[in-house]
């Protein structure tokens, strides 16, 4: 991959670049008291300058010492919310006079592109189009919005206490699934190591202030990240958490469990949706999705009765549908170890320690 | 043998709450007339015994749905006072704001979907929209802009969740604000249409000098700008309310009356505009005089009309507010809880709504001491029954029914809160 | 690639030609599918739109060899299968499907076929007696072991005697509660299976009906013999996308709308009788 | 099909939930041409005796009169929906229930022999049989025109009762809990305002009132972790919907204030 060195007071024309054709940029920003994703235009729009301080339900921004745009680690959202929206409209029926039915697609996809992705984001990007771009089955909407995305990744060099991408081997390398990979050096002279992943990465960076550079802060950035993580999910986690099924661990972490989901809304993996079906005071059938949550108890309703009546019920689903059965039906995790439903859990659960536990494991 | 006749409205529609009316003429003069609230009791003052200082704001919304800002307003008002908290101009500002929006929602509804269907002899505002469609999508319009504001800066239309004792939750977003704006520039040529075309009504005559009362600071027309005072010479700040206006508790109704040193007396939309006349901006001045407002309006029935002055001057306001808002760098200021004592008022669309607290060392709610407007009209909208009443007498049933209610619907009352106007009496001991 | 063209979401338009009413609450209706033939296995379903009120998944209850005739049976038990029931013929219902796993009618040749089903459960069944009575000479003897709740609750039933008559079917009902019209056997279904004298090594058992019926027609079959790998079953859960892309079907690894409804015992036994997963 | 006659009823209440149907400017008329407001004495002085199809119930009983009145109402309805916290829990005069309420008359009332009122104030699914509620203080837009809208076509309403947390993501809100420590009862609380308080950075005080399946006991303990004074907590469970046993039973684990 070739490298480059960017100027900080340069990075509004990759911003510029990123937007063009109507692309709309989605980055890091302040809001309410955290750095949420969100629609930005220029570099103003960047939180700078802060920190985030994390622990399991709980993350705190604090001011730096220095003007670091990246220095602070994952909150909340993730790609999922622009590429697989929280609601979309699937499709509008209308009924005309002959009783006969149309179904029409209402969806008008935006083109997007991100910057200040993480690895643990790019992986689950990955993991989601395992999900929604199967051989076959191609989910509309997360196709329209994948296809022709492009991504400005950050390289971590520095880990929040619920990351554990490391044991996950999803990070916190940035190796593969972005156009660019920004690494941010604030030692010395302030600047960007710019990493070149792919062709459009190329493109993107053509005509910009870039010089050519031989550096290797980006692998020091991981090195230091990686440094952090002492968090581990265990190996064997896949198999010990189905051998345990019938365990009564689960009913601890049940007891102390709000069933609130927010570990699976906050997951950038996590794609479960139901859809609601309303209409018009002009007559038209609506036929919405959107994220729902295996915690809620009417996810699995048959008539008359949830199949997973117990929180402890749904706490394994999760956790086993996370680790466990998500290799046999994507060949992969559903866990990049990212700590979001760590950290972003109210009641501070942890699924890596909960794992150990109810796996066994120590 | 003598000559009966009785009005009997058993459900007064179009107000807020559950009221009725009785008339009763012999012999050509009226020999009985009650305003009765039944609106069931909810006793507000005594379970705010105990609440948290910081709560009665968000409880005290709910005894209306109607105008919960003001509640808020004079709760936050009075708890402030009670806590010596100080509300920098920035917070100040977007208070007025919030206030403006609930003034132009509830006048608008007041004036066109309660008020105006009797000045056409009609049951609603949705029968009224088959003869005047254009003025009653307009006015829904004008109500939408106030609403809107209410929910930017407060969360939502009714019982908004933004507002707490020392300021906001969280302030607008630059592009909440700018959507805002937005909106109020489309709706103000509308709600001027409105106001213009209730202009044109025809008014039925009465007069009768009442005192009034309203918020008076002298510079600015007033939301939550103290002090008092009235046209008959009063000028007292809020904490001196006591000492004039006195409640009393009659059989038939579930809402005390009040009395200001002894006299009945009004407030709502034609005290403030008596009293606050001069701060109003020249241009509605004019347009005032020009729709048939010019002050002193001592006809209650007009009273439409300068809800329809004070609906423009709060969208006007709100768009000034708007234009040269400087967001404060937090949205609310510290508050400490501890003992004290505190009183606060804010003009409610239909009037001066009046707050008083006593609060323990932990900032726990002893006391609380709520008057609503309509309590304070009631005794008013009475005398302009009394005013009318001989009148009706020759009137057919179903017009004299009519015209009675309008006369009660001058008023706007908000009957859900009158009943909640409650004094705590302090047990002995 | 357009979006439009792989849109599984999108349901296509079908009018009813036919209505059944087959007991109080259940009724038949066969769609017209000439358009858009749907070439179904048997035991696969589809999700039927009712125009407004939703979608939901429902087996597929016709005769295989003619995918332009689509017939679905129908239990009306609340928001969205109300109004299916209440359709009338002219009206236009929303399919998308088939969806999943169908019954092994070409695995059970050369053997005894013995076919378990309770309430509603005989809807996904249905197909495999047209799909046996196609080639009725490829399969021994076929046993159909059906239990409802009272006679009137039976579905079908003289279309099945009749196709018993017709293709020398082993046909066994039975009911919970008797009432004066039934003067057949009165208990629970698998009471029926113990009754029946096929041979448990030649045969593939089939069976659909309440999870806890079918718990014990399995433990039946097995404690007479039939082999875990003949065993089938179909499995139900909330399903609001039918593709594997809601999440609503899981039951362990498997989407039930994929790797399911119908599966085979040796896949499912692990953990049919772990609660609530 | 004839348009459904609607009739809107109100008990002890601040008139809030109602006024919510007068606050869909853009729908009211499409909503007064589609129904036939036969009894709705906030609007309209228009007011037809029953039956009526569909009768929305705002506020709760607090009267012997309104206890025999919502027998009555109904009695003369096909469908009887209850629209928020009072109507489907006692709202926040239920507070009453916790206290002698002669007492209070005393405390508020010069002449309590004037005042006829009930010891408790109780949801209307107390009294009789409920066929849909719209939760709340006050009840949210979107979900009465959901309501109205369903009721129309004939179709279920669309009215999830999962926790406000689901919304609160949905929407894009930062969790107060996390983020600045603050007590949510959004975990417990039954969605339909699209988690406001959290939008506006406080937290969920649960005027929704219970959500499905939740888990109040973890919620609680959750919030003895964060909150020091028992007291708060319970006030925090003692809201609009002090009266839904769910919240009861979690009050009733606190006490410390003047409140035991
Ligand atoms: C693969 C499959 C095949 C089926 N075949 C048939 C059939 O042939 N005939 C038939 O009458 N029924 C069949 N069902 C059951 C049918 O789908 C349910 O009765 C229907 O979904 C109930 O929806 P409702 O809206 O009418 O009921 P409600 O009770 O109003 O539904 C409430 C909620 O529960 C869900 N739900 C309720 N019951 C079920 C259920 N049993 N399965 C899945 N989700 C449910 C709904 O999606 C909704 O979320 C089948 C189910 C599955 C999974
Ligand atoms: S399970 Fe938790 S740590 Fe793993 S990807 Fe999801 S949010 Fe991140
Ligand atoms: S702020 Fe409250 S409602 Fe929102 S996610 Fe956090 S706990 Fe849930
Ligand atoms: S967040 Fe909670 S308290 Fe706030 S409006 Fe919603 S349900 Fe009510």
């Amino acid at each position: 991959m070739s490298r480059y060195r960017l100027d900080p007071h340069d990075l509004d024309r990759l911003l510029e670049r990123l937007q063009e054709g109507g692309r709309v940029l989605i980055g890091p920003r302040l809001r309410d008291g955290a750095i949420v994703l969100d629609r930005i235009r220029s570099t103003a729009d960047l939180p700078r300058g802060l920190t985030t301080v994390t622990a399991p339900g709980r993350q705190h921004l604090l001011d730096r010492a220095d003007d670091a745009l990246f220095g602070y680690e994952v909150g909340p959202d993730a790609a999922k919310r622009w590429l697989h929206p929280p609601r979309v409209e699937l499709w509008r029926a209308r009924k005309d006079e002959g009783g006969e039915l149309f179904f029409e697609g209402t969806d008008e996809p935006p083109k997007y592109a991100f910057i200040g992705l993480r690895a643990c984001d790019l992986a689950a990007i990955g993991i989601q189009d395992a999900v929604f771009l199967r051989p076959g089955i191609t989910d509309p909407t997360y196709a329209a919005r994948r296809a022709d995305v492009r991504i400005v990744a950050v390289q971590c060099g520095a880990s929040a206490a619920t990351c554990f991408c490391a044991s996950m081997g999803t990070g916190p390398r940035v190796d593969r699934g972005a156009d660019l990979t920004l690494t941010e050096v604030l030692d010395g002279e302030p600047h960007f190591v710019v990493e070149v992943g792919s062709e459009e990465g190329e493109a993107l960076i053509e005509g910009l202030p870039v010089k050519p550079v031989a550096s290797t802060a980006p692998e020091e950035a991981a090195a230091r990240a990686a440094a952090h993580q002492e968090r581990q999910m265990p190996g064997d986690v896949r198999a010990s958490l189905l051998n345990a099924l019938e365990s009564p661990a689960w009913d601890d972490v049940a007891a102390r469990c709000l069933a609130c989901g927010n570990c699976t809304l906050v997951c950038p993996t996590c794609f479960c949706t139901t859809v609601e079906d309303t209409t018009t005071l002009a007559g038209d059938a609506v036929h919405a999705r959107r994220w729902d949550t295996c915690f809620d108890q009417g996810f699995t309703d048959l008539h008359g009765h949830a199949v997973r009546e117990g929180v402890a019920q749904r706490y394994r689903q999760w956790l086993t549908h996370k680790l466990s059965t998500w290799h046999d039906q994507f060949d992969t995790s559903g866990c990049v170890g990212c700590g979001r439903c760590i950290t972003w859990c109210p009641a501070g659960i942890d699924l890596v320690e909960e794992a150990r536990r109810i796996g066994g494991s120590g | 043998m003598s000559d009966e006749r009785t009005i009997q409205v058993d459900y007064l529609a179009r107000v807020e709450g559950e009221g009725a009316l009785t008339l009763k003429w012999k012999d050509g003069r009226v020999s009985d007339l009650a305003l009765s609230i039944f609106e069931p009791p909810r006793f507000f003052e005594a379970f705010l015994r105990g609440r948290s200082a910081l709560e009665a704001p968000d409880i005290t919304a709910r005894i209306c749905g109607i105008c919960p800002v003001a509640y808020q307003m004079s709760a936050c008002n009075a708890i402030e006072d009670a806590l010596g908290v100080q509300i920098p101009e920035p917070l100040h500002q977007l208070r007025r704001l919030l206030y403006c929006g609930e003034w132009i929602e509830s006048h608008v509804l007041h004036m066109a979907m309660l008020h105006a269907p009797d000045f056409f002899g009609v049951p609603d505002a949705m029968t009224l929209a088959q003869t005047h469609k254009d003025e009653v999508v307009a006015a829904l319009a004008a109500k939408k802009a106030g609403n809107r504001i209410v929910a930017t800066l407060g969360g939502r239309e009714i019982h908004p969740i933004n507002v707490r004792v020392g300021g906001f939750y969280r302030l607008p977003r630059p592009e909440e604000i700018d959507t805002l704006r937005a909106e109020l520039e489309a709706a103000r040529p509308k709600l001027e249409a409105v106001v213009r075309w209730t202009g044109t009504f025809d008014f039925p005559d009465l007069e009768r000098d009442v005192p009034f009362l309203s918020l008076c600071p002298g510079d600015v027309y007033p939301f939550v700008e103290a002090p008092l005072a009235s046209t008959v010479g009063h000028r007292f700040s809020p904490q001196e309310w006591g000492q004039h206006v006195v409640e009393e508790h009659v059989e038939r109704s579930n809402a005390l009356h009040a009395r200001l040193d002894g006299e009945v007396y009004q407030v709502g939309p034609l005290a403030r505009f008596a009293l606050n006349f001069d701060a109003l901006p020249a241009g509605l001045q004019q347009l005032a005089r020009d729709i048939g407002a010019a002050p002193p309006v001592r006809n209650p029935f007009r009273s439409l009309l300068v809800r329809g002055i004070e609906a423009l001057y709060a969208m006007d306001e709100a768009l000034r507010i708007l234009d040269s808002l400087v967001l404060p760098a937090e949205p609310s200021v510290p508050v400490t809880l501890r003992a004290g004592v505190g009183h606060g008022v804010s003009e409610a669309p239909r009037g001066v709504l009046y707050h008083r607290y006593e609060l323990d060392d932990d900032g726990l709610i002893v006391d609380a001491d709520i008057v609503p407007p309509t309590a304070q009209n009631q005794l008013s909208i009475e005398a302009d029954l009394w005013a009318l009443a001989d009148g009706l007498w020759e009137m057919e049933p179903e017009a004299a029914t009519l015209r009675a209610e309008q006369a009660i619907r001058n008023y706007d009352p908000c009957i859900s809160c009158a009943t909640h106007f409650l004094t705590l009496h302090r047990e002995p001991g | 690639m357009t979006a439009a063209a792989l849109d599984l979401w999108r349901p296509v338009p079908m009018p009813v030609v036919s209505k059944v009413q087959e007991t109080a609450d259940t009724v038949t209706i066969e769609l017209d599918a000439r358009d858009s033939p749907v070439r179904f296995a048997p035991g696969q379903f589809t999700m039927l739109y009712a125009f407004g009120h939703g979608e939901v998944p429902i087996s597929i209850s016709g005769d295989p060899a003619h995918p332009e005739r689509l017939v679905h049976t129908i239990r009306a038990v609340g928001r969205v299968t109300n109004p299916l029931v209440a359709v009338e013929p002219g009206q236009v219902l929303g399919v998308r499907g088939p969806f999943g796993t169908g019954w092994p009618v070409h695995d059970a040749e050369d053997g005894e076929v013995v076919v378990v089903a309770g309430g509603i459960g005989l809807a996904p069944v249905r197909p495999v007696f047209h799909a046996l009575a196609a080639h009725r000479e490829r399969y021994e003897r076929v046993w159909v072991l059906v239990g409802a709740r009272t006679p009137a609750d039976l579905l079908y039933r003289e279309e099945l005697e009749r196709f018993a008559g017709a293709h020398g079917f082993d046909l066994r009902l039975t009911v919970d509660h008797a009432d004066d019209t039934w003067d057949g056997p009165v208990g629970v279904v698998t009471r029926l299976l113990e009754a029946a004298d096929f041979d448990p090594s030649r045969a593939t058992l089939m069976t659909c009906g309440p999870e806890i019926m079918m718990r014990f027609v399995v433990r039946e079959a097995l404690r007479q013999g039939v082999p875990a790998e003949k065993i089938w079953l179909s499995m139900e859960r909330n399903m609001k996308c039918a593709i594997g892309l809601c999440g609503h079907c899981q039951w362990g690894a498997d989407f039930l709308c994929r790797t399911g409804p119908v599966m085979r015992w040796d896949h499912a036994m692990h953990r049919f009788d772990v609660g609530g997963l | 099909m004839a348009r459904p006659r609607l009739g809107v009823f109100k008990l002890a209440s601040c008139d809030g939930c109602q006024l919510t149907l007068l606050d869909c400017e853009d729908e009211l008329l499409a909503v007064a041409g589609a129904v036939d407001i036969a009894n709705f004495p906030e609007a309209s002085r228009r007011i037809e005796p029953g039956p009526y199809d569909v009768a929305l119930v705002e506020g709760s009983v607090t009267t012997p009169h309104d206890a025999e009145r919502i027998q009555q109402i109904r009695a003369e309805s096909r469908l009887l929906i209850t629209i928020g916290a009072c109507a489907t829990a006692g709202g926040i005069q239920a507070l009453r229930n916790l206290a002698d309420v002669d007492t209070y008359v005393a405390q508020v009332y010069a002449t309590p022999a004037y005042i006829s009122t009930l010891a408790t104030s109780t949801a209307i699914a107390d009294h009789v049989k409920v066929d849909f509620e719209l939760r709340g203080c006050p009840i949210d837009k979107g979900q009465l025109l959901e309501l109205l809208t369903a009721l129309l076509f004939g179709r279920q309403p669309t009215l999830p009762n999962h926790s406000v947390c689901l919304d609160c993501k949905l929407a894009g809100n930062v969790c107060v809990v996390v983020a600045h420590g603050t007590p949510c009862l959004g975990p417990v609380t039954h969605a339909g305002c699209g988690a406001l308080c959290p939008g506006y950075t406080r937290g969920c005080f649960g005027c929704y009132g219970p959500s499905r399946g939740s888990n109040p006991t973890a919620q609680s303990d959750l919030l003895a972790r964060q909150v020091p004074d028992e007291s708060t907590i319970r006030r925090l469970w003692q809201g609009f919907t002090t009266a839904d046993p769910v919240f009861a039973e979690q009050a009733s684990r606190f006490t410390g204030g003047d409140g035991e």
